[in-house]
């Protein structure tokens, strides 16, 4: 059974999302370690190295994720998560700014995966099949 | 992270009764001391600042003129992460949005007293010339700029700042010329924050209320504000107005005297004007009960609170509706959203629009009451009667003590938030929507509302499982969260079956 | 200009009474003559492909499904220039506007049948690649273009050609498959020319309502439509009812059988539902009382039909209101606007967007009725009295004939229109916005509203003059022109006094 | 006492603007020709030439003012009516269009003055009032 890490960075207190993504990744039959609301990225790691998850599912709503999540990644290779699946999604940016960017944005900063604004939870419970399946195959992850 | 607020070395075990004044003055100065920009609050300079303010720009004044004129006012959210910026928005939400009341939300780090982030990012934000932060940080930018921020409108401005940490936000904002203050110690612990308990909410607001009724005192009088509309999901009235009445008795037990009381829109018109109603007679009959005389408590309804839809054609007509909601309703005044909402933090231009909307459906809509419609007293007798049966039983549990009972009561699950982030909230109750449209409870998890009250509720979501073919359970709620913001062809499809 | 319609060689004198089959066929004959395009309509080929349209795109039975369903549909205006301009603008109302009727507006030549200044108008904007007229040119484009429009949607289409000469415009269009037709012989004629008379407007719209009536006696149920907003401009329910009743019951005496009625909005919430539910009586009443059986008559609400304010936020909120009060009175259909009206015809983007926040409106509002409130049986009950003494009248006029009646009581003024362009209508009945927000009668002309009726509106007006400082007189009905449009500023100041 | 002639060219129907228009003229002084909705270019020409009008007030709200319009100085002139006053009102041209293009083109089309959308009676009657005052100063109007 596949582990996922949940929860909402930094000083952000939107669970709501978070938590119907959660209940929705259980039923979809993974083992979902819930951080829950404002969690520091370091929480993150340390429940994934604990759990040995197999990807973390970073949430930020408020705005201000840009700054939580810079050097997210490289908390994970640090601690030897150095391949674990890194997905974020939510409000990332502060204001309406045009998604392309936004995701270049998180993707660059070590994010596999960045979900716009709204996203549904079925669009989260395919992107983890198939990267999952794509990993079986030694890919880091499947097309977009 | 989330470091709770200093434990006060005059920690006296808690209660409802009103700070003592040497016990306050300590903590004052131990609260001001937390950062440089402490510093610089003289509260007789202060009171001395709000006298000279313009009637109009005494937020305690315009709320009282506001229900005597019987006008809806208009009030936006707004905080930029750095001085200019907030400046620049203030005067466009003032002069093109023509906002009644003019805010000012501070950044999430300011929310969670981490200034040393808020500093990182305020200045990132000024170099990089966007803004890092989702406010306006308060503190580090300090008493002079606020009030130049205050000269800079013809307006009162209030502080919105969701968060369960704010006494030296306040203490700096005062000292600025702002006369409004939005929070309170049980909503916002119960919707803002995960690990803080209710106690330290609490502790935390008596000190504000303190702080305003000592402004009053000395012959200002301040608007506090509390923030009904809680996690902003689908909240039935009448859990806000539990919330209202027991942040507004324990405000009132710190001696403010002006204090409003918010709730997010239901979008039934109908629930929307009953709750208005309810609420306002509920905290005054409250009040009396507690012997607490002369507290003015406007009420405030919001914006939808909960999730938007993405198109700006339907997030317009949610914007006007909820005009016509708040106008229709009596609500002394509304706080408004944006076609963005669904997105980010606005700019201020559709800040400003979003005002005008609704505005203008206040404007068409003035003239209508539904007090005559059965379904309204119907809908008002059933929360006045939930509301009773809850209040009455926290002030049983802490033996008359609001702040007491609401601590046991939250720990029993007999006070419980709907989608809370906080570990002591159990977040077991549960609302939904149901086939008539409006806000019901679901799951009341442990809270001990009437059992015919209970029937009511689950007859009319057990109609919608029904006839929407899913199954009665927490599928429900979780549909109702997302409904708002689905596409208009999956709310109203174009197609005939 | 303005030429008249052709007097038939065959003209009978004016009756209500169905034009004999003999008769109407040597009209058809010489109608389609006048125009090469006429030549193209073959009426048996024409039955053959309505029959063959899918339900959902025959506007008879989707009106009748709306109300089976309690629905709100919506409807846009919309035509441009040439073909090309007119089924992209269709296909995105269908697409993006998730309209549930797409409309065709002819341009204002075509209106008044100068197809040689419509084609100089077309073939200019086929060259400059704009739209020089202001609607789709249906006569000069003829038949088969007609259904090439017809097939390029998904939904049931209507003509919307505000004329008082519809005879060749129909006839094209309902052989192109277009299944609806809004106009009618007393609403159009008293709104959207100078000269024709009365009469001559009438006998127009009996050929149309005859040929709707051809097409339903051979088995496809077209739904024809009439325009009761009249001028748009501030008009108080019973006068456009009245206007509505008789129509209807011109439309009823040629075997129509699927008859809407229009009002447009007076934005008051309870004066719109209380003319909704009244409209839909009357209609029937009078029908009854005519014999005239089986005829289905739902009620369509028109957004705000009079000056529009510039500022587009304004606008949203107008249109989303416009939403509500459709939903709201339990209206079946209603005509959007777009932000762009006080401006000039929409682009098809923001004509979609007008009809996205006015469906979400409808979403969010369809629970609501007003039924049970004191002030809508009122309201309701004051119409209807009102409505009965002028229809009464004007059937007694007619000694029990509508159309001689209509005739005769335009020249006694006992009918009248207010703000009618028209030579053969008085326009002396003036109507205001009161103090309470309802739109009333200022100075009735010569219109016998019961007197007690009469001393209702005068007081409400009369209390408005007072609180306003204004003297009661004209002033009254010209500020009720500009009111709707005027800035925020001005309507709802942001400064105390 | 200045005379004017207003009416709605065209096959235009929007009387309600010009029928305000032409009672707060009257109520400001002026002598008032009022020829309604439906109004052919040729008319108001006819009118001026028989009242010997100071000017001509044209509305055009429906759209198609651009095609009306067309050659109405010419047909002035023709009339022997070449210093007429004319102004032209309303909603000039189909949609939503920039103002300033607009005014130029009916500026060109020889009318003095060009009302956007929406115009007051009181911008009217002051405009009136310079420019007849300008014409006693000898120039054709007054400044913008
Ligand atoms: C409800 C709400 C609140 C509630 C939150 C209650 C709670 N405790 O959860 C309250 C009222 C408390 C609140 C507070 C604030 N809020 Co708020 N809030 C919202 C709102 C209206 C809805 C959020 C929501 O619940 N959506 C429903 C759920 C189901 O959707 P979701 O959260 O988007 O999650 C889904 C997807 O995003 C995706 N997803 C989520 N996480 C992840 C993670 C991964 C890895 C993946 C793949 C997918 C994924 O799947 C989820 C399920 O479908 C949004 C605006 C909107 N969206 O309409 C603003 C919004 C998020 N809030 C905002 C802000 C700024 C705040 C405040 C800072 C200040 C304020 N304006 O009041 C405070 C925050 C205080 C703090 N310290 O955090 C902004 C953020 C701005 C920005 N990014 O530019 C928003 C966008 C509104 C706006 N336009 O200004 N808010
Ligand atoms: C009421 C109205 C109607 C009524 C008219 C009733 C009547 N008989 O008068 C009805 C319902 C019949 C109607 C019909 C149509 N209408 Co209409 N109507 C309007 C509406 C909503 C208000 C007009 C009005 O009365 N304003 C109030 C008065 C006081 O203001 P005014 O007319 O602008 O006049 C003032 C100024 O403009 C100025 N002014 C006017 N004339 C002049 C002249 C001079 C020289 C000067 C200096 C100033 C000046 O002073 C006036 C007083 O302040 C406008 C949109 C809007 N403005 O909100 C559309 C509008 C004018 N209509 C429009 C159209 C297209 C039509 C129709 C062709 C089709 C349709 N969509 O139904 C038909 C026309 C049929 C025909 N053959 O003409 C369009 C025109 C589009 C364009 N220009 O691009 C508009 C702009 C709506 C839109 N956005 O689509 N309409």
């Amino acid at each position: 059974m596949k582990v996922l890490v949940t929860g909402v960075i930094g000083s952000d207190t939107h669970i709501v999302g978070n938590r119907i993504l959660s209940m929705a990744l259980e039923k979809a039959g993974y083992k979902v370690v819930t951080l829950g609301a404002l969690t520091p990225a370091g929480e993150f790691i340390k429940a994934a190295v604990e759990t040995n998850a197999d990807a973390i599912m970073v949430s930020s709503l408020y705005g201000q994720g840009e700054l939580d999540c810079r050097g997210f990644r490289d908390l994970c290779v640090e601690a030897g998560l150095d391949d674990i699946l890194l997905y974020v999604g939510g409000n990332l940016v502060v204001g309406k700014q045009p998604w392309s960017e936004v995701e270049e944005r998180f993707l660059a900063m070590g994010f596999d995966r960045a979900a716009p604004p709204g996203t549904r939870i079925e669009a989260v419970i395919e992107w983890l099949a198939r990267d999952f399946a794509a990993r079986e195959r030694g890919l880091r992850r499947a097309e977009a | 992270m989330n470091a709770p607020s200093l434990p006060d070395a005059t920690r006296l075990p808690l209660s409802e009764a009103r700070i003592a004044d040497d016990v306050f003055r300590g903590m004052r100065q131990d609260n001001l001391a937390r950062w440089p920009s402490g510093a610089d609050v003289d509260f007789d300079e202060a009171v001395d600042l709000h006298k000279r303010l313009p009637l109009h720009k005494q937020l305690g004044w315009v709320m009282r003129k506001a229900v005597a004129e019987r006008r809806c006012l208009t009030q936006p959210r707004g905080g930029f992460g750095t001085f200019e910026m907030q400046r620049a928005l203030m005067v466009a939400l003032d002069n093109e949005g023509l906002a009644d009341i003019v805010p000012t939300t501070t950044d999430s780090y300011t929310r969670n007293e981490q200034w040393q982030l808020a500093q990182k990012g305020l200045e990132e934000s000024e170099t990089v010339g966007r803004s890092m932060l989702n406010g306006y940080p308060m503190v580090n930018y300090g008493v002079a700029r606020a009030r130049e921020l205050i000269e800079a409108i013809d307006k009162p401005a209030i502080m919105l700042t969701g968060t369960t940490m704010p006494r030296l936000t306040s203490e700096i904002a005062f000292a600025g010329g702002y006369s409004g203050y939005l929070g309170s110690g049980i909503a916002y612990t119960t919707s803002y924050i995960k690990e803080l308990s209710i106690e330290d909410g609490i502790r935390n607001y008596q000190y504000l209320d303190r702080l305003a009724a000592m402004y009053h005192e000395h012959g200002v009088e301040l608007h506090r504000r509390q923030p009904g509309f809680l996690t902003g999901t689908n909240i039935p009235p009448s859990i806000a107005i539990i919330t209202c009445v027991l942040d507004c008795l324990l405000a009132a037990a710190q001696g403010v005297k002006n204090y409003g009381v918010e709730m997010g829109e239901t979008l039934h018109m109908v629930q929307d004007a009953a709750a208005v109603a309810a609420c306002g007679e509920l905290c005054q009959e409250y009040l009396a009960k507690k012997g607490h005389h002369g507290v003015f408590t406007p009420v405030t309804l919001l914006h939808w609170m909960s999730a938007w839809p993405q198109d700006e054609a339907q997030a317009a007509a949610l914007i006007s509706y909820g005009g016509t909601l708040a106008a229709i309703s009596g609500a002394a005044s509304v706080t408004t959203k944006s076609t963005h909402e669904a997105f980010g933090i606005p700019t201020p231009q559709a800040n400003a629009e979003g005002l005008r909307m609704t505005r203008m459906a206040i404007y068409l809509a003035r003239h209508i009451r539904l007090d005559g419609l059965a379904e309204f007293k119907r809908e008002k007798e059933l929360i006045g009667r939930e509301v009773r049966a809850i209040i009455d039983r926290v002030l049983e549990m802490g033996d008359g003590d609001v702040a007491v009972g609401t601590v046991r009561a939250f720990e029993a699950g007999v006070l419980d938030i709907p989608w809370s982030p906080n570990r002591h909230c159990r977040s077991r109750v549960l609302p939904a929507r149901d086939f008539d449209g409006y806000l019901r409870v679901l799951d009341p998890g442990l809270m001990p509302f009437p059992r015919d009250a209970m029937a009511i509720h689950e007859e009319a979501l057990r109609k919608r499982a029904e006839r929407e073919k899913v199954p009665f359970g927490p599928d429900l709620a979780v549909n109702s969260v997302y409904e708002i913001s689905e596409p208009l062809g999956k709310l109203l499809p174009d197609q005939w079956e």
